[in-house]
């Protein structure tokens, strides 16, 4: 551990732009990019349900 | 008035239908303008006395690109015939087209230019005239390339054709534009260069939806 | 109100026809009858002004044509299909509406599409239809259109019996509401009365 | 003759993979892939959280580069990362063709999304190092402009398939142009050493000892397994959706939903 | 064998009678040759050193251009179907396509390139390195585009997007080939560099045909 | 000799067809009948092998299709055109023959224009001939590759009263020199006996 200070830490030896530009930008994406494909997901699963209580209500009315 | 519009509407909807469209054309803009660097070799000086004709360049040839099909879908499944039969006047009809086509390749552009601009190294000044002379230029491109357009629609040898009689009327726009930007880094005035420029633009405006629509006319008979 | 008079037309050295001459009426209708490449696609775009004539005249009220009025009151469907294929048959037809300078809303739009048998179809981009269902979409436009004359080259073809039927009624509404009619085609044509031209 | 043994085993195993290919129908794939994912988070989680302790408090400060070496840590992984996804993609593209199994086209659309994402990381890294230690964002080098070039057959890649409505046709177009752009992998791997440029050769090489401080390179070994299981937990949830999406109409979809 | 001839013979007679095509290919070489001096400005040695660069991406541009209209027509008017099911390979005709397309648009380039580096004030040796550089590189352009055409091939995007496809491959193509011509320039071996480019023009002639053709009967489904 | 069993076709969602068999032996033909967007051209394009079936499966002389035999001994003239607007009636004919790897001389292709009326129209680019002429140079083929199987959708479209009686003629010769045809129409075909499917 060679860090004495969070601030130091935070400095990166003077290159605190170009490596938490990098990380950020890497953390940034991994955490969008998940969501973005978790979401598709969700949403076909929406539309799918959606679909089938409409096929349900469909038949009920065609029965009754 | 409704009409341009509706034209400019129509014409946008149908490009993001084709949703790859309109990136690809940037995408093009951006591949031309890396390609050089490829060619030539890595040198930054070299790299960055060139690179205002080499933005240019690439930003008539993306425009160039685009061209052969600004009337040619349109010719070619009948709705040109249609829309030189509507009641609206196809002047009208024509000029939306122009406009579309240059809020979906020439705006891009102008908005594009500065970052890759950023990658050859010019400064903030250098990029703001650069902005501004594809500002007043791309409208140009678009106005000068639907003439052409117009002229070889349906013509024998179509897309190369067009460039030919295009590119040579490209050039004054080309040379004043890049013109431009070298005369202001090398600490010289471009009120000059640029207000030709608009002057081209003006001139253009009143008369190519003009000479497009008499041509789109020769085409159709 | 649409009279012809002393038409001549040539393409390349040959000479369609000349001196055609006729006039319509209100509720009456033309079949242009002839060969293969006897000139009637050359006669009809001659009609509407999309070439020049060698000779003769046409006037619309007494007006020699291209005039503004005549654009506004008068549809012309040739053989293209006229129709985007990355936009779905509703698309299509408001964007043509709103070319024309007509208000279209979605409701008629919709209506005029059903009628044609397209149901289920409005929202399929265009290049997947089959050759009838294109067809269907521009024809479509003669009921969203409001215009006295119709000028239709071959409309009936690619069409099932049952399009061409309702295409038949279509245009006998039209004639009887006080339309005209300038038609082609090879088939006998279900729409009584007309005047015969042979090229 | 006891070659001809063995040559026919070969033959056996290779059909039943074959076969194994050809029923791995979306069907069954979707629930395993259900099964699997919250497994590649966890590892992805673990792998992360060490690789970064490593990088920030474990590997020493460079001494030529001081601290602003700590890039190596994501671009690294990133960069490598974006090559073998491609391979993967590409491999998955051309079972699809030649098996036409519906899973690999859905494989290889869900894998280059992830991909894309990988060389932009690739690219924006390397030029937030780039500025620090070679005075520019950006230099057209052998290596850079390569890398440039993959991302753009990312995009070309999705770019087709997003043009093209028809699933088992773009299936088809994408996997051909996949297996053309193979070409270019070698191409970056190799570029440092058939031109000379501005860009670090390789660091690790598998005939000679590492060049490099074993933590810094335990380090880069840690993220990059933390960025590959990444890679597949996304890259699995991205392929369950597709699998709703194209398969909707079907009987099992409509059951698999509870 | 006879139906590849064949094809190269019909594809040559349809340019010709489309009489401006092979001619309007050239020009654009020659204009995009020379937009850059008039965007850059005229020093020489500036010039000279951009030269082969230069030279190169105006062949790759100018071969671009006219790869969407390989496939097009015949595909518009239903000449591919015909083709596909023709008792003639596929695979055959495609390859007699592909050779047209260089003769049309990849030797006229290389034939016309000393002319025009001769221009730029190339050295005779430059412009021998320059004219065998192009000799290995154009068909190889031809041969890869033919594969971004043919995947394109009536979807939506057309053009732009085979540019956006294509320009990639064609980056080792224009790295080695105007490599080559600066090496010679700077006194070094060419060699490597045209021994590179013979191979890549090896693997695309073996490999690119068949892809088409998949592609092709993809496009045609 | 042709035998189809089972076929099954989808666009997009909706099934066009399915469980479609027939078998067709030498002198006989097959008409495909159905609305417009029934699938007449999904079917006839999976006969011939230019888009994969869903389902079944296609055999001509017992083997599978998409076999060269099949290629050599099959002729499909499909909605398009598929003749080079820029070429004169004669050249496309040679030139469709040499892709076929056909020999075909000037005289015989000249004979099947005119066989086909284009007599005089030999010469022009085929951008000018009207839209039943261009129809004329594609069937023109019909004479000068010779096939067995001849699968012609919508061939009767656009032709005249001639030309229609002219095809029909052909066909007739064709099947009874032990040919055998699949064809469509929405019009009644001027072709005696056939068996009809319909879609
Ligand atoms: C936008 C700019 C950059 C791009 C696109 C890029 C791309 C890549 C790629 C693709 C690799 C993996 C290739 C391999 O492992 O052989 C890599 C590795 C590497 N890069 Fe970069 N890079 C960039 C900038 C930089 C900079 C500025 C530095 C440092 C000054 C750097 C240092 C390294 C190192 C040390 C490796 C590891 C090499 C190895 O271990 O094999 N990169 N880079
Ligand atoms: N340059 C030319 N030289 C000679 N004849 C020409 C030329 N251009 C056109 N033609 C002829 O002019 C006629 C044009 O006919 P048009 O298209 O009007 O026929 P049509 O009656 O509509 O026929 P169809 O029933 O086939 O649609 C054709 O016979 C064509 O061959
Ligand atoms: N993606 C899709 N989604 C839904 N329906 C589709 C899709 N693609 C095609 N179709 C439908 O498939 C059918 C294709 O029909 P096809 O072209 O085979 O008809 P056809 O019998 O030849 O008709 P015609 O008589 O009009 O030529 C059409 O009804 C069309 O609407
Ligand atoms: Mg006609
Ligand atoms: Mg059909």
């Amino acid at each position: 551990m060679h860090w004495n200070s969070v601030g130091e830490f935070f400095a990166m030896g003077g290159y605190a732009l170009y490596v938490w530009g990098s990380f950020g930008a890497c953390v940034l994406l991994m955490v969008v990019e998940p969501l973005l494909a978790k979401r598709r997901l969700n949403e076909v699963r929406q539309s799918l349900r959606r679909e089938r209580l409409a096929d349900e209500l469909d038949h009920q009315s065609g029965t009754s | 008035m409704k009409a341009l519009l509706a034209t400019v509407r129509r014409d946008i909807l149908l490009a993001l239908r084709r949703k790859s469209e309109v990136l690809t054309a940037v995408f093009f803009f951006v591949i031309v303008t890396s390609l050089f660097p490829l060619g030539i070799g890595p040198e930054p000086v070299l790299l960055k006395k060139i690179a205002p004709g080499i933005l240019w360049v690439a930003a008539l040839l993306s425009t160039l690109l685009g061209l052969p099909r600004l009337f040619a879908a349109d010719h070619l499944d009948g709705t040109l015939e249609q829309m030189a039969l509507s009641p609206s006047p196809l002047g009208l009809l024509v000029a939306g087209k122009i406009v579309a086509h240059w809020l979906l390749c020439g705006l891009p552009l102008v908005l594009l230019a500065p970052v890759l601009g950023l990658q050859f190294d010019l400064d903030a000044s250098a990029l703001g005239i650069l902005t501004l002379a594809l500002l007043l230029g791309t409208p140009l491109l678009s106005l000068i390339g639907a003439i052409g357009a117009a002229l070889t629609l349906g013509v024998r040898g179509g897309g190369v054709l067009l460039a030919l009689l295009v590119l040579p009327l490209y050039i004054p726009a080309l040379i004043f534009g890049a013109g431009a930007v070298e005369a202001h880094i090398a600490g010289l005035d471009v009120g000059g260069h640029l207000s030709l420029l608009a002057a081209m633009l003006a001139l253009a405006a009143f008369f190519a939806p003009w000479a497009t629509t008499a041509a789109l006319r020769v085409a159709l008979e | 109100m649409l009279t012809v008079s002393g038409l001549a037309c040539s393409r390349g050295e040959r000479r369609l026809f000349a001196n055609v001459g006729f006039a319509l009426g209100s509720g009456e209708w033309l079949h242009v009858q002839g060969a293969n490449g006897a000139g009637k696609t050359s006669l009809m775009r001659l009609l509407v002004g999309l070439s020049p004539a060698d000779a003769g005249e046409i006037r619309w009220r007494g007006e020699p044509t291209p005039s503004v009025d005549f654009r506004r009151e008068m549809i012309y469907l040739g053989h293209h299909a006229a129709v985007k294929e990355d936009l779905t048959p509703l698309e299509n037809l408001r964007l043509s509406a709103a070319l024309d300078g007509v208000a279209l809303d979605e409701r008629t739009a919709l209506a005029a599409l059903i009628r044609l048998g397209l149901r289920g179809r409005e929202d399929l981009p265009v290049r997947v239809l089959s050759a009838g269902q294109k067809r269907r979409v521009l024809l479509a436009r003669l009921l969203t259109r409001p215009a006295i004359l119709w000028v239709l080259d071959e409309a009936f073809n690619a069409l099932d019996v049952g399009a061409v039927k309702l295409l038949g009624d279509l245009i006998a509404e039209h004639l009887a509401a006080g339309g005209m009619a300038v038609l082609t085609s090879h088939q006998p044509l279900p729409v009584p009365g007309g005047k015969a031209l042979v090229l | 003759m006891g070659d001809h043994g063995r040559f026919k085993g070969c033959i056996g195993v290779s059909q039943s993979l074959i076969q194994w290919f050809r029923y791995a129908s979306p069907q069954s794939f979707y629930p395993l892939a259900g099964r699997m994912i919250p497994w590649f988070w966890a590892a992805a989680a673990v792998f992360g959280v060490a690789g970064l302790w490593i990088s920030f408090f474990v590997a020493p400060t460079d001494a030529q580069q001081g601290e602003g070496y700590r890039i190596i840590f994501v671009h690294v992984p990133a960069s490598w990362m974006s090559m073998f996804i491609y391979l993967v993609m590409a491999f998955w593209a051309a079972l699809g063709l030649a098996l036409n199994t519906r899973v690999s086209g859905m494989m290889a659309q869900a894998l280059a999304p992830t991909g894309a994402l990988m060389a932009a990381l690739s690219l924006w890294t390397g030029a937030f190092w780039g500025k620090p230690m070679w005075g520019a964002w950006w230099v057209w080098d052998a290596r850079l402009t390569s890398e440039l070039i993959l991302f753009f057959l990312y995009l070309g890649f999705m770019a087709l398939q997003a043009a093209i409505d028809d699933p088992r046709r773009a299936d088809k177009a994408g996997a051909i142009l996949a297996l053309v752009g193979v070409v270019n992998i070698p191409i970056i791997y190799f570029s440092v050493k058939w031109w000379n440029t501005l860009h670090q050769g390789s660091t690790i090489n598998l005939t000679k000892a590492p060049s490099m401080a074993q933590t810094m390179l335990w380090g880069m070994l840690l993220m990059a397994l933390a960025f590959w299981m990444y890679s597949i937990a996304v890259a699995l949830t991205r392929v369950r959706a597709i699998i709703l999406e194209r398969e909707r109409h079907t009987e099992w979809v409509k059951h698999a939903l509870e």
